[in-house]
């Protein structure tokens, strides 16, 4: 019989506000087992874990329970608390009574009643438990980051910094991201290619970092501490060892018209190209949908141009595995696609764009060189009307918009509305919104500029309508605080839209095993104490995938994914999770139903002498669990036939009890 | 209290959450009435989810909304400020003599190409 | 091909030319389209207040006449369509709606939304396809601009019709171009005429009509088509010089069959 | 006896990862849920095996819900699939012996789905209550 201790957590009033503390510890005083039941203000504070400590000391506890937060909360910490009283961790089973209990019902009887109920359920389960000693497993001290926008870039150079390998796989050409693609940036307004590429230099120079662009991860297998990733390298056409990135080979091919993706198709770039003067790797590739050579066999020109002889029509597309003790994601965005918002006529005219397209209409390496220039006829506009939260905040339906605010539109318009108020002082700027959100450092000081210092119209509305007529755009908007409808004929119409993770993040997610939420944003362990760790163990999470953030915020998370992954390859040895399968061995009988279903092939067959009852000895097949591979799904013991396999830690008899104590 | 309750009829009668409204205005910034309009479609939402719904009711504007249905697709959150008005309208119209068409002007108003249709559609909108 | 055909009321009076030349039009495309028996006035509007049942009834009988036949329900007025539409919705969609609807009407099954309905556009595009409408031309309009002016009816709400996009539709340029004419572009082809407000406020309705068709204008238009009498109405009470005809005269041109 | 007043007991089979952390996500959005329901946390789905929902039934329990990842999400790559199946196949047997359908559910919840788990807690007591007590696998052996 077990020696079980009881304590029951007020969490100040978020439990006692709703559950009769008092009663339930009374109650639970008479369950089977229990020799010591208490409650306390506050379980999770150092004086409520002295009273745990002392009570086991005190009355010899075998056993305790805790009800009180949801064991996602506190379970570590009471165990951890346990065994610094010399009881073993596994003995302590959590009574969720405060998300499950307190918080979800109303009046005091309902709830005392439940809990009850719930700490007889841990108390039962408690009463079966067994100590369990953890395994270890080995770590790969090595770690791959998928993306390579900036944080990526970020993340790859502290964990490099602290001396471990990196990989980044970047689907693109070049690493740079999103950022690359930008002119300056909020609120400081300085150059975002001036701060970037020093950084994506310092990448290509690091020796502990390796890059692989124009690469997929097509396959991850493993588990925290000791993965195994499948790079897919999509044939370049290029030998990249080889290139020089001298570029004559992009002034030579002859195929001139194929959208330049990082000018966001507003101008167009050779079938072989490299994407931007600091691209890094700095390599030439061949876009195989429009290159005349692999498409018909004949041309050929850049491989009679390249003077290195980096041109490999046969190249093909190649696939590596790699091991790694860690993953970050850091898969980043993509605004969403304006085709369903055509009242502002994003596809009738060529002159109403994005705010990304405006970022490289503004960029002096852009299609433009700099100027601001309408792109359907090369004219500069001189009325621009800025309409903030396209497609964010947009709940009508779900294929239309997102419903979240995308966080960075406010403060990039500000900036945009800002330069272009500062460059073309005879431009006039209108800016729609329906709310400024401007919460960061020195964010709405700067926002506040540009209406006081720059002169921006900042109108409380939203465009209607946007009407392309003659070489002009005739927007329709409400001006919310006039009371009125007003009608501006623009030039140039630039919409923020909203932004949604990347199309890739989806599939990524699935070979990670790592939860997403609705929108296919990466979710976090926790929200507030956990945010840069995926639920998964060993996978991180870096920048935007997580959720709309700007640049400032994308490095701290960067960084701060980074110092998480230098804490798990700076151990030697990972200690596993206890709560394992193990197979009865007198009890199998070696049918393979277990490995049938195993996930991760952590169940093997042995060959085992059996003694038998009249002394011979019997040679029998029987299942063995590989505790480091082993994550304690427990599939396998439901498919045993015998009932041989059970799970630790939730034992078959243990959930059996549980079941019991509530069906009481 | 009676303001209440036909609060909750208009709001039920239309199957329209006003609270789902985030203020942005882009039904009034969409509405081909909006001139002829007292109060505009964003005050509608605005005003119907207060409760002020009598100058509402007394207004013009119930009888100037085209139900284009404009506001109603572009709304971002789904709103549908067009269903709030012809709820509100309802709650006059349907009160005795509170017809907004005079039947015996109908001759006076039709000409020789107007079509039926006309007739019918405004018979429904303005009258019980 | 058969289908269940809806007129509507204007068009068995001011509009008989609408009716006339789709009856035509279909014959030549070899479609016969089955005149609901009794058919009843739609109400010209669908009334979106949830507590409305009796208006929408006739649409409801239409509806299910057409199950019945296992057909679908055509119709060409911009209104019925709509309406049609809308209701078969509710039917689908709106649980008690439907039950209040199914035990006035008390047919020998309920209905529920089974009905397909479709606009004479949508004939021509989904089941007889534009490719085929342009092979059967043989009077090509070549050269002439033609402005596609859509009104609020046809498209919206959005959700509901799901004939185009609402935005940026495409469904009647691509009529306009199978009859060989070039269609005109215009931002206000999707913008209300003025509708029944004609009735209580004229000049509102001539500033809405006069907008639509000097937008048409400034885009080179000669020409406007349109699918709904009271479009057509409120665009030549205008007082704009802009000829606005129906697209199914100007398809019965096209395929030559306008003429007696 | 009184039947009439008597409230449903529910168990609810809630996997780690997602329908469990759903269920927390409920509570800290202080989304209301029937009290009769009580969860039970196993590492996955696939970790219930059928036998503890006949023993949930046996002991009185009204109706078993079984939580857990979405398809194609679970944290153990595969072990919901398997639940769906299983679980097919237990609920048609449960139907063959006269279990009614409603007592019984397997609902996907992620760990960001709180404001499902309570609609799908709400509906799931209303519909077993609409049935009142199961009385067909009760063994009242087991009735104190």
């Amino acid at each position: 019989m077990q020696r079980i201790g009881v304590f029951v957590c007020w969490c100040g009033s978020n439990i006692a506000g709703t559950v009769d503390v008092q009663a339930v510890a009374e109650a639970l005083k008479t369950e089977p087992g229990v020799v010591f039941s208490t409650n306390y203000q506050y379980m999770c504070s150092q004086a409520g874990q002295d009273i745990m400590k002392q009570a086991i000391k005190e009355h010899n506890l075998t056993g305790v329970v805790v009800c009180s937060c949801s064991p996602r909360m506190h379970e570590t910490t009471f165990r951890k608390t346990a065994a610094a009283a010399g009881l073993n961790p596994y003995m302590v089973e959590i009574a969720n009574i405060r998300e499950q209990c307190s918080w979800v019902h109303k009046d005091m009887p309902t709830g005392t009643e439940k809990a009850i109920i719930l700490g007889k359920a841990a108390i039962a389960k408690v009463n079966l438990n067994t100590p369990l000693t953890p395994g270890e497993s080995p770590v790969t001290k090595r770690a791959l980051v998928i993306g390579g926008g900036i944080a990526g870039i970020q993340t790859a150079l502290d964990i490099a910094d602290a001396g471990f390998e990196v990989d980044i796989v970047e689907k693109k050409p070049t690493i740079g991201g999103k950022m690359a693609q930008i002119d300056k940036t909020f609120p400081t307004l300085d150059c975002a290619a001036c701060i970037l590429t020093p950084k994506m230099v310092d990448v290509a120079q690091n020796e502990k970092i390796r890059i692989f662009s124009y690469a997929e991860v097509t396959d991850v297998k493993g588990f925290v501490g000791n993965f195994t990733a499948t790079i897919k390298k999509k044939a370049r056409y290029v030998k990249e060892d080889v290139c020089t990135g001298c570029g004559i080979c992009t002034e030579k091919c002859p195929q001139k018209k194929v959208p330049n993706e990082f000018n966001l198709g507003m101008d167009n770039r050779r079938a072989v190209y490299i994407p931007f003067a600091q691209a890094v790797p700095k390599v030439a590739t061949i876009d195989p949908d429009h290159c005349t050579m692999l498409k018909t066999g004949k041309c050929g020109v850049c491989a009679k141009v390249c003077t290195a002889g980096a041109i490999d029509y046969t190249q093909k597309d190649e696939f590596i595995e790699e091991n790694y003790g860690a993953i970050v994601v850091a898969t980043g965005y993509n605004p969403i696609s304006m085709d369903k918002f055509d009242e502002f006529a994003y596809n009738q005219s060529k002159d109403v764009i994005t705010s990304l397209e405006y970022e490289r209409l503004m960029n002096a390496a852009g299609p433009t060189a700099g100027k601001l220039l309408r792109p359907s006829d090369g004219k500069h506009p001189h009325t621009i009307v800025f309409v903030q939260c396209v497609g964010s905040r947009c709940s009508a339906c779900d294929e239309k918009g997102k419903e979240y605010c995308s966080k960075i539109c406010c403060m990039y318009t500000a900036k945009h509305a800002m330069l272009t108020r500062d460059k073309y002082p005879d431009t006039d700027v209108y800016v729609f919104y329906i709310d400024v959100r401007t919460p960061g450092k020195s964010f709405d000081e700067f926002y506040r500029r540009a209406v006081e210092d720059y002169g921006v119209h900042y109108i409380k509305g939203m465009v209607g309508k946007v009407m392309p007529e003659g070489d002009q755009l005739k927007v329709r908007a409400s001006d919310l605080l006039a009371n009125k409808q007003i009608n501006i004929d623009a030039d140039l119409v630039v919409l923020a839209a909203a932004i949604e993770p990347d199309k890739s993040a989806r599939p990524l997610a699935t070979m990670l095993t790592a939860s997403m939420d609705t929108n296919d944003f990466f979710t976090e362990a926790h929200p507030k104490l956990r945010p840069v760790e995926s639920p998964t163990a060993g996978v991180f999470l870096s920048g935007a995938c997580q959720g709309p953030r700007d640049i400032p915020e994308t490095v701290a998370q960067a960084g701060a994914a980074a110092s998480k992954v230098i804490g798990l390859l700076a151990k030697d040895k990972l200690t596993c999770n206890p709560c394992v399968a193990s197979s009865n061995e007198i009890m199998c009988n070696g049918c393979s139903s277990c490995a049938n279903v195993c996930p991760y092939g952590a169940i093997t067959y042995v060959e085992k002498e059996f003694r038998q009852p009249d002394r011979t000895t019997l040679v029998r097949r029987v299942a063995s669990v590989n505790e480091a591979v082993c994550q304690g799904c427990g599939c396998c013991t439901v498919v045993c036939p015998s009932g041989a396999m059970d799970l630790k830690g939730f034992a078959n008899n243990q959930i059996m009890s549980e079941v019991d104590a509530i069906c009481k | 209290m009676e303001n209440k309750n036909l609060r909750e009829e208009i709001i039920r009668r239309s199957g329209v959450n006003p609270l789902k409204c985030m203020r942005c205005g882009k039904c009034s910034g969409t509405c081909p009435a909006y001139d002829e309009m007292e109060y505009h479609p964003h005050q509608f939402v605005y005003m119907v989810e207060t409760g002020d719904i009598e100058p509402l009711m007394n207004s013009k504007s119930l009888y100037k909304c085209l139900t284009c249905f404009a506001c109603v697709d572009r709304c971002p959150r789904g709103v549908e400020p067009a269903k709030l008005i012809e709820s509100v309208r309802l709650s006059v119209i349907r009160q005795q003599g509170n017809n907004h068409l005079n039947t015996d002007t109908i001759p006076d108003i039709i000409d020789e190409e107007m079509p039926q249709q006309a007739i019918v559609t405004a018979l429904r909108k303005y009258n019980k | 091909m058969k289908v269940s055909y809806f007129p509507g009321c204007t068009l068995r009076t001011k509009a008989k030319q609408l009716d006339k030349y789709a009856r035509r039009a279909a014959e030549a495309l070899g479609v016969e389209l089955e005149e609901i028996e009794n058919w009843q006035c739609c109400g010209g509007a669908f009334t979106t207040s949830t507590d409305e049942i009796a208006t929408k009834l006739s649409s409801v009988r239409a509806l299910n006449e057409a199950k019945v036949k296992g057909q679908p329900l055509l119709s060409v007025c911009s209104a019925c369509h709509n309406v049609l539409k809308q209701t078969n919705d509710a039917m689908k969609n709106n649980a008690d709606f439907a039950f209040k609807a199914n035990n006035y009407c008390e047919f020998e099954e309920n209905y529920a939304g089974e009905t397909e309905v479709i606009h004479y556009l949508e004939l021509l595009r989904d089941k007889i396809g534009f490719d085929k409408v342009k092979e059967a031309v043989k009077n090509p309009l070549t050269g002439k601009k033609v402005a596609a002016y859509y009104g609020c009816l046809l498209l919206r709400p959005g959700k509901v019709l799901q004939m185009d996009d609402v935005e940026n539709p495409t469904i009647m340029e691509d009529f306009i171009r199978a009859l060989g004419a070039d269609p005109v572009v215009y931002p206000y082809r999707n913008e209300c005429c003025g509708g029944y407000v004609v009735m209580d406020d004229k000049e509102s309705a001539k500033k809405k009509s006069s907008k639509v068709l000097e937008s048409a204008r400034l885009a080179g238009a000669e020409i406007v088509l349109t699918a709904c009498p009271l479009c057509k109405y409120n665009l030549e009470k205008s007082g704009m010089d802009m000829p606005v005809v129906y697209l199914t005269e100007l398809l019965a041109e096209a395929l030559g069959v306008k003429e007696d | 006896m009184q039947i009439e007043n008597k409230k449903p007991l529910i168990v609810a089979f809630c996997c780690n990862w997602c329908s469990y952390a759903g269920a927390d996500l409920a509570g800290n959005n202080r989304l209301n849920y029937p009290a009769e329901v009580k969860i039970i946390r196993v590492p996955c789905s696939c970790r219930v095996n059928p036998m503890f929902i006949l023993r949930a039934f046996q002991r009185g329990a009204d109706g078993v819900i079984l939580c857990g990842c979405h398809p194609g999400d679970c944290h153990y790559t595969s072990g919901n699939y398997y639940t769906r199946r299983r679980m097919a196949l237990l609920f048609s047997m449960l139907d063959y012996l006269g279990i009614e359908r409603d007592r019984t559910r397997v609902e996907w919840v992620s760990a960001a789905e709180g404001a499902k788990f309570a609609a799908t807690m709400n509906d799931f007591v209303e519909k077993v209550t609409a049935l009142g007590e199961n009385k067909r696998l009760e063994d009242l052996r087991c009735k104190k």
